[in-house]
């Protein structure tokens, strides 16, 4: 038995190959380095250098030059590289706020980037897999590191907890996904997208009841890495609970990841399932999932009176408007949803940051009091976390109103006009529990029992400096990044199918 | 190219203004930069427009077309823009490059919000432009300027948002090409009328929300008594009333069925804003809130013209919205000098200024009788029209209107006269040559839509011709739905099949002569 | 012979049961059994359905068992974790503060 | 079919076993024993290799592990007493799901696979025959294996080989010394906890 020739291709595993490189790298010089800065900029480089491949591949789908290897068992489409770059997007962001903050809040442990590193190497596996086990692979190795990352603060109790549900949770997910596996083993005879496409869409497929079964269990297990109501319950906790850096990450990274994985799956496998008996049965468990993931995580922010606790919610709604992209995988979803995940990587890691400029030294203190005339003593700041704030509201010229319209468009195509009304009128709530942070930082006095000076930091104001940008950029000029998205689309599909 | 010059403009010289801090430079930089955009603007009628993929995939375009109706209320916007900003950089005190910066953008908003013809865009330029009136309001208003914010961002946004869903739906419901307007006229037809009612009922929300119509209308008195007292906020916020433009620029002619099902509705609340407010503007003492009751008071005629989906009647509430730009803010403007004077915004508190200031107190006289449609200056031809298509539409409609006509009248002298004439408590200084140079292109403006109504209209009478043919052709093909009676309409489509294209403009000329 | 539908019954009944501990039991460690139940139902479905897959003729029937054979090393890397979490946690507090910490409610 | 009804029940009291038993020790206990039905099934399965692991590495590595780790906690199960709606809830979802799988599986309406040729193909499921996918349908996968184990362990040792908690952490070794050594000068004195503390 010999491997078949051009099998292995080691290009399209570029980017994965240099993060972990680097991973590796960073974890022998934490033993002998431990500055800090120097350590960060190493990792900077890793992800610049994954970067640099990534937008290769990219540009490569672009002219029709899809890369595939391992028996299209690892996908390097327009889809793959262009999450791909989100995830180091996002990754960077991550690394650029730790350095800045992990020292003042003395959680200076140098293990913070080769982890952050090896996760943004699963999130690359998995949004580029091309068979359930490849994904599932990916799926632990991006989560284990955060599932540490989460519970780092060893003397505050809520991180710990953070931690330990944040594992608990993510390993009942995981046993969820990893029987969805096995149901859609079961029913289509393989692992890889491409085999049970074309299992899927043979004539005389019957066993429709198991497919959908493993639909629904891949869907449940990636629901609870993105937060989908009703797997939604850990994730204002552990957002919270976590460290502010690693919220940063996770907030990003893990719901790209988690969501480009979810949008391949929707727009090959499940898509060539024929309706049948139970035919409409899968998309109509998301529609109900959707819609009660923005109605849950809307009010819920709105509820919150901890502005990290309220962010956190906001993260759980801003699943519920990529979840209808989703339901639009097969047609425009997914171009729709890597822009939404572009700009949401953009507007949630620049808040966070901004967060953290605003908590104090042991990461508490995140009342609305504290933002309290930030307009007036931190300027630039304030206005900053406005843009994120506004963008994150949807109100354009900001990136987040396009994203919206992406997937609101979307949902319209496909037929589910209902959950985007619904989507809008919970765009109206959102703006309230935006807004009341931006009042605060430019109407209100600050009142003198909190401390008012917040924080400097450079790293993290280069990284609120980034995400400001490429908000307004993407917010102007979206087709810089859409173009790339939606010309990669047939490819995407004939990858798939072929 | 100058399409897309005069919307960069203003919005560079906001950002350049972010930087600088020196007082001379600020208010060099703003002078400099209003002039150079206002010279942009006059540049506009007959410029060639643009036309390029903003979002390609997704079928939107980055389209500006000048010689659409909107070229005119652009021009119009930015000759009163151009004092507007001088006076603001006179009489903001605190931060004047900011407030400068955000009246800027607000310029270069509302430009795109008039040349868009590509409906993202157009969306995405009216969301934008609040983000600056916000920031006016937040940043230097008055006491109550925290209530008065948060009402008007959730009046705004609720609409604005209610227009999202709309703006999404309509190319993939309807299978248009792109967002761009010839697209999605030629597709609108595929839409069913029960489709095309929702998707009006979205487009309407919002612009009532800014035009404003009575139930929604509540965020505006409080949002120019809480502005700057320079009035120049609460200028850009007259500019900014701009969902008539909305409502014909793209929600009648694209959806026409729809708007066949609403304007009866739209219509008597149209008739009923007017005479409400002007019935309310004759009772208030407090000047801005009586100028911004006799804004909407402007505003429910523009609704009546529009929505007797009539040719005179939807040129004529055009011409207004220009018109009442000029106007309004030019009351506002005069409202902001009274309170350098004074410092109050209490009527009551003045008296006799015609003696001591009589420059001003003309001025006022001009601007005051062009507001409540004086023949000969800027309102008249516009409010002539719009009750003529209210008319042909309802009479009960056009009864109504007419009220606030000449309630109008009624606060409008009784305003002149509790300002200048009476016993004079203590004098006032006259127009200073700034002032004077801040009120020139005010007054120009007002006599210009005064005496030469017809080249404007002429354009605002081509694109409503529009409306009106997809109006009729809408009628002709669908039955109404059962829900819905539509008598006045098709009484307005009988008169109008009666009325020669130029005849209301013929009849009107008449009456100027 | 026991057809395989039999054997994929009784790993939903055991994966069901997984997920009612996951759900109903307090205590850190308990939760995490219960998870390796679900695991292992998983796998029994998996080997269940390779030999299905196999007894039909095709080609990647063993692919179903050499799945197990991964799915076995995600686990012991799970559990490499979460005992790691728990012993951190241990680590950082008295004995007797175990437990109160140790009880996650979800 | 009798010994598999009987190792089936066996195998589900041993789950009932890890759901409800009140000690960590015996629910554990319970579940080895589900482990080794498993392990019994994956013969009659022809996978004989898989069984092997089965005990030797889940039942015996992991389980023992599991079962240090009850034991150095010290781990007791308190019953539960709040929110008894949420213990029914999971036991409606529990019968509710059990009873869709088992519908989902019988319910499949393909033909029974012939034994003789799933026993050919897999041919006892050896090590052999595994090897050969592993190295090459799933040799990215079998790659990915090596990265997680290597993040698993990354992980945990960061976990475990920490500083410890801040309150000592933030100090340097010297500044503690000199710290204490005041403090020892003046017992009590506030300025110099506080200035220990920095």
């Amino acid at each position: 038995m010999t491997v078949p020739e051009g099998f292995i291709v080691w290009s399209v595993l570029a980017p994965a190959l240099i993060l972990f490189g680097f991973a590796l790298l960073t974890l022998l010089l934490a033993v002998f380095q431990q500055d800090r800065g120097f350590l960060a900029g190493v990792a900077l480089t890793g992800i610049a250098g994954a970067a640099v491949f990534a937008f290769h591949l990219l540009m490569e789908a672009q002219h029709g030059v899809a890369e595939s290897g391992f028996g299209l068992r690892y996908l390097a489409d327009a889809h793959a590289s262009a999450l791909t770059l989100v995830i180091l997007l996002g990754t960077a962001l991550a690394v650029l706020v730790g350095q800045g903050t992990l020292e003042r809040m003395r959680l200076d442990h140098p293990e913070y980037f080769p982890l952050l590193l090896l996760s943004a190497t699963g999130g690359v596996v998995m949004v580029s897999a091309g068979d359930l086990i490849t994904l599932l692979l990916g799926l632990e190795i991006l989560s284990l590191p955060v599932y540490v990352l989460a519970a780092w603060r060893s003397d505050l109790r809520q991180s710990q907890e953070a931690g330990l549900k944040y594992f608990l949770l993510g390993a009942f997910a995981s046993a969820l996904f990893i029987y969805g596996i096995a149901l859609t083993y079961g029913a289509g005879g393989h692992f890889d997208y491409a085999n049970l496409m074309a299992a899927f869409s043979a004539s005389g497929f019957e066993a429709n009841l198991v497919a959908l079964l493993g639909g629904a269990f891949l869907l449940a297990g990636l629901g609870f890495k993105v937060a989908l109501a009703p797997f939604h319950q850990w994730a204002p906790d552990v957002y919270t609970g976590a460290p502010t850096p690693v919220t940063t990450f996770m907030s990003v990274v893990v719901k790209t990841a988690a969501f480009g994985a979810l949008l391949r799956i929707a727009a090959t496998v499940f898509a060539s399932l024929e309706p049948g008996v139970f035919g409409g049965l899968l998309p109509g468990v998301l529609v109900v999932l959707v819609g009660a993931t923005l109605i849950v995580g809307n009010l819920g922010a709105l509820l919150q009176p901890g502005v990290k606790r309220m962010l956190s919610y906001s993260a759980v709604a801003h699943a519920g408007y990529l979840g209808l992209a989703v339901l639009a995988a097969g047609d425009r979803g997914m171009a729709a949803a890597g822009f939404y995940l572009a700009a949401y990587t953009l507007m949630n890691a620049g808040v966070f940051a901004a967060l953290t400029q605003v908590m104090d030294d042991d990461d508490r203190g995140d009342g609305i009091d504290r933002f309290a005339g930030l307009a007036r003593s931190r300027p630039w700041l304030a206005a900053a976390m406005a843009v994120c704030l506004l963008s994150l509201a949807g109100i354009p010229p900001f990136a987040g109103f396009i994203g919206k319209v992406l997937v609101i468009q979307g949902a319209f195509g496909t037929g589910h006009g209902f959950l985007a009304a619904l989507a809008i009128l919970m765009s109206i709530v959102a703006v309230v529990y935006y807004a009341r942070v931006v009042v605060a930082m430019y109407f209100r006095e600050p009142s003198g029992a909190v401390r008012t000076q917040p924080s400097r930091s450079r790293p993290v104001g280069a990284a609120i400096a980034i995400a400001v940008i490429g908000t307004i950029v993407l917010g102007i000029a979206p087709g810089l990044w859409y173009t790339l998205l939606d010309r990669g689309q047939n490819l995407l599909v004939f990858v798939a199918a072929r | 190219m100058i399409s897309l010059l005069l919307i960069l403009l203003p919005l560079v010289t906001a950002v350049v203004l972010l930087f600088v801090r020196t007082p001379v430079a600020v208010r060099g930089i703003a002078l400099v930069g209003a002039l150079i955009t206002f010279v942009t603007a006059t540049l506009l009628p007959g410029s060639a427009g643009l036309l390029t993929p903003w979002i390609p995939g997704f079928g939107a375009y980055l389209a500006l077309d000048p010689n659409y109706a909107g070229g005119i209320l652009a021009l119009v916007a930015s000759l009163v823009m151009l004092p507007t900003a001088l006076w603001a950089s006179l009489r903001v005190e605190v931060n004047p490059n900011r407030f400068l910066s955000a009246l800027f953008a607000m310029w270069g908003g509302l430009m795109g919000l008039f040349l868009a013809r590509d409906l993202v865009l157009f969306y995405v330029f009216w969301e934008f432009t609040l983000l600056p009136s916000l920031a006016m309001l937040a940043g230097w208003g008055g006491t109550q300027r925290r209530q008065a914010t948060l009402k008007y961002l959730l009046y705004a946004v609720a609409g604005s948002f209610a227009m999202l869903l709309s703006v999404a739906a309509i190319r993939p419901l309807s299978g248009a090409e792109s967002y761009l307007f010839v697209d999605l006229l030629a597709a609108s037809e595929t839409l069913d009328v029960l489709t095309q009612t929702w998707l009006f009922a979205g487009f309407a929300l919002a612009f009532a929300v800014k035009l404003p119509l009575f139930p929604v209308h509540h965020w505006l008195v409080d949002f120019h008594e809480q502005n700057h007292p320079s009035g120049a906020a609460d200028v850009a916020g007259a500019l900014y009333k701009v969902g008539g433009f909305g409502m014909f620029a793209w929600a009648l002619p694209l959806l026409p069925e729809g708007a066949v099902q609403a304007a009866p509705w739209l219509l008597a609340l149209g008739a009923f804003t007017a005479a409400y407010a002007a019935v309310i503007a004759a009772r208030q003492h407090h000047l801005k809130r009586l100028l911004a009751y006799a804004s909407l008071s402007h505003m429910g005629l523009v609704a009546v013209g529009l929505f007797g989906l009539h040719l005179a009647g939807l040129s004529g509430a055009m011409y207004l919205l220009a018109a009442q730009m000029v106007t309004t803010g030019g009351m506002f403007l005069i409202s902001g000098m009274l309170h350098a004077r004074r410092g109050s915004f209490d009527a009551d508190s003045y008296g006799g200024l015609a003696s001591s200031a009589p420059a001003l107190a003309a001025t006022t006289l001009l601007v005051l009788f062009a507001s409540i449609g004086v023949p000969g200056l800027a309102n008249f031809p516009g409010e002539f029209l719009a009750l003529l298509g209210a008319f042909q539409a309802s009479s009960a409609a056009g009864v109504l209107a007419l009220v606030a006509v000449i309630a109008a009248g009624v606060y409008g002298v009784n305003l002149y006269q509790r300002l200048y004439q009476g016993p004079e408590p203590t004098p006032v200084v006259d127009l200073r040559p700034l002032e004077v140079v801040v009120l020139a292109p005010i007054v120009a403006g007002t006599l210009w839509l005064g005496l030469a109504p017809a080249p404007p209209l002429r354009a605002f009478q081509a694109d409503a011709s529009v409306t009106v043919r997809q109006v009729q052709q809408a009628a002709a093909r669908a039955e109404p739905l059962a829900a819905f009676e539509a008598p006045a309409v098709t009484e307005a489509l009988a008169a109008f099949e009666g009325a020669a294209v130029n005849e209301p403009l013929a009849a009107f000329e008449e009456v100027e002569r | 012979m026991v057809p395989t539908e039999a054997y994929v019954a009784l790993s939903g009944v055991l994966f069901s049961i997984g997920a009612v501990g996951v759900l109903t039991r307090r205590s850190a460690i308990m939760i995490f059994l219960s998870v390796e139940l679900m695991l292992n139902a998983a796998n029994l479905a998996l080997v269940a359905y390779a030999y299905h897959w196999a007894g039909t003729g095709a080609l990647t029937g063993i692919s179903g068992q050499t799945a197990v054979f991964i799915i076995l090393s995600v686990a012991a890397a799970e559990v490499a974790i979460g005992l790691g979490i728990l012993v951190a946690i241990f680590r950082n507090r008295a004995s007797t503060d175990v437990n109160a910490l140790a009880e996650v409610r979800l | 079919m009798v010994t598999f009804a009987l190792l089936a029940a066996v195998s589900v009291v041993g789950a009932l076993g890890v759901v409800l038993l009140r000690q960590p020790i015996h629910a554990a206990l319970a579940l080895v024993g589900t482990l080794l039905t498993l392990a019994v099934f994956f013969v009659t399965l022809q996978a004989h290799f898989l069984a092997a692991i089965q005990v030797i590495v889940y039942a015996g590595a992991i389980m023992v592990l599991f079962l240090f780790v009850i034991m150095l906690l010290n781990v007791e199960e308190q019953h539960a007493g709040a929110r008894p709606w949420l213990r029914w809830l999971a036991y409606g979802v529990g019968v509710l799901a059990a009873a869709g799988l088992i519908v989902g599986a019988l319910a499949d309406p393909r033909q029974i696979p012939d034994p003789a040729l799933a026993r050919a193909a897999l041919r006892g499921g050896n090590a052999g025959l595994i090897a050969e996918v592993l190295f090459v349908d799933f040799m990215l996968a079998f790659q990915l294996v090596g990265v997680l184990l290597l993040t698993a362990m990354v992980g945990a040792v960061a976990l475990v080989q920490r500083p410890q908690p801040p309150s000592a952490g933030a100090i340097s070794a010297e500044a503690r010394e000199a710290g204490l050594k005041e403090r020892r000068g003046r017992p009590g004195s506030p300025e110099v906890v506080e200035a220990g503390g920095r």
